[in-house]
């Protein structure tokens, strides 16, 4: 398990290889990088991360256990970054390492939606119309709620089997 | 004594990012939300029920009904927004 | 669209920032990079990918349109290598790329299913007990059989609205 | 005539990467595949019903009933496996 919260860019090549290299069982690698965005209604010129330091190395640790334990995949990297971007920087990186492609990919989107409402980091936008922080989206709970249901549940076990 | 932190909005609109307070006569998160909320003004209209505060204890999400102890580092701050 | 058969490795990181560069619209980018296995109980020491040249890179680029027009993503990169690999060398590499995650998430699972399925490659493994062709599995079929139910045609028209 | 390609174990099998074959009575998928069963030996082996055995019409997946018109490309291959 490789969990980082930095200012600094990643290299994906590297951090991929890193998870898989030295265990030849594993066969699928899922990942996820999120982008600063801007569109024609929201033309955003930086953000700047802010976080809570004490909580946030163990709260993503917490996350990728839960992954590794309910999907029984191999490994998982996530590097967070902090500080001043701009447009098409890169946020985050979850990578997710397993024997087949099903539990990665699921592990993958199970770690995104758990850090989107669980990970102490906030956003805060700069406009041309001024600066203010984003607000929690909806979705974002939605997305987080279906991992509890009882079907998720029974998945698990599948995994486990 | 107990570690009050605040961040984000939260934050910005205290002018605030720490302090520590007596222990005394807080036994859960609700104790906390609404002493806090009883200095007025800001405090009273972010503390209030119909906005989201999230709070985290000793670095661990935290509900309203859990309780604080002597010493117990508490973070308050709006519903997160990384990734 | 980045659609490539070759018997080359490729740099995960340089094909993503392809994807996204130039489109601040682009918020959210899935991949997924199978590798050559060995486990304990089937100790490949090599695998020898063919695949039907005339068909190859049109069956991939049919894929891609399909999800790029189900899911409503903005770009798509497929490579698959062909030729003679080791456990732990990469075989495929999918990008999705889009405004939001579940869509890219979705997106990549739909192209790797659908590649499982219907791109005509053949693996052949050499083992130290001799050589033989992966047989296809089941469970790829029920894999991809699950784009076709009633439940993600409604999904599709989701990503539409 | 008809341009007919195989792949992996049906290549290695037939000892045949490639061959033309006159389109005369073979009007669908299932037709070709009734005409090189009838070779016996291996081919009636693997084009026997019990095994799977993929079809594509000019570099298009096909099905049994799907038409096969003179100059087209016939594949026959097992069922794929790569990624």
């Amino acid at each position: 398990m490789y969990i980082i919260v930095q200012e600094n860019d990643f290299d994906i090549d590297s951090e991929i290889t890193r998870l898989y290299q030295g265990n030849p069982a594993i066969g699928a690698v899922a990942s996820f990088v999120g982008l600063v965005r801007a569109e024609a209604d929201n033309p955003v010129n930086a953000l700047t991360l802010e976080h809570y330091p004490g909580m946030t190395q163990k709260s993503l640790e917490s996350i990728a256990n839960e992954a590794l334990d309910r999907f029984n995949i191999m490994d998982v990297t996530i590097i967070h970054r902090t500080g001043f971007l701009i447009p098409g920087d890169r946020i985050v990186l979850v990578i997710t390492a397993g024997g087949h492609r099903e539990q990665s990919f699921l592990a993958c989107e199970f770690i995104m939606d758990y850090l989107k409402t669980s990970a102490p980091f906030w956003k805060k936008e700069t406009s041309p119309t001024g600066s203010h922080w984003v607000e929690a989206q909806k979705k974002d709970d939605v997305a987080f709620s279906r991992w509890g249901d009882d079907n998720m549940k029974n998945l698990k076990r599948d995994f486990k089997a | 004594m107990l570690r009050i932190l605040y961040f984000a909005r939260l934050r910005e609109t205290f002018c605030l990012s720490f302090e520590e307070i007596p222990s005394e006569s807080i036994n859960t998160v609700s104790d906390l939300k609404f002493m806090l909320a009883q200095r007025g003004g800001v405090w009273s209209r972010e503390l209030a029920s119909d906005r989201a505060v999230r709070v985290a204890v000793n670095q661990e999400m935290a509900h309203d009904g859990d309780v604080i102890r002597e010493g117990d580092e508490i973070a308050l701050f709006p519903p997160v927004t990384g990734g």
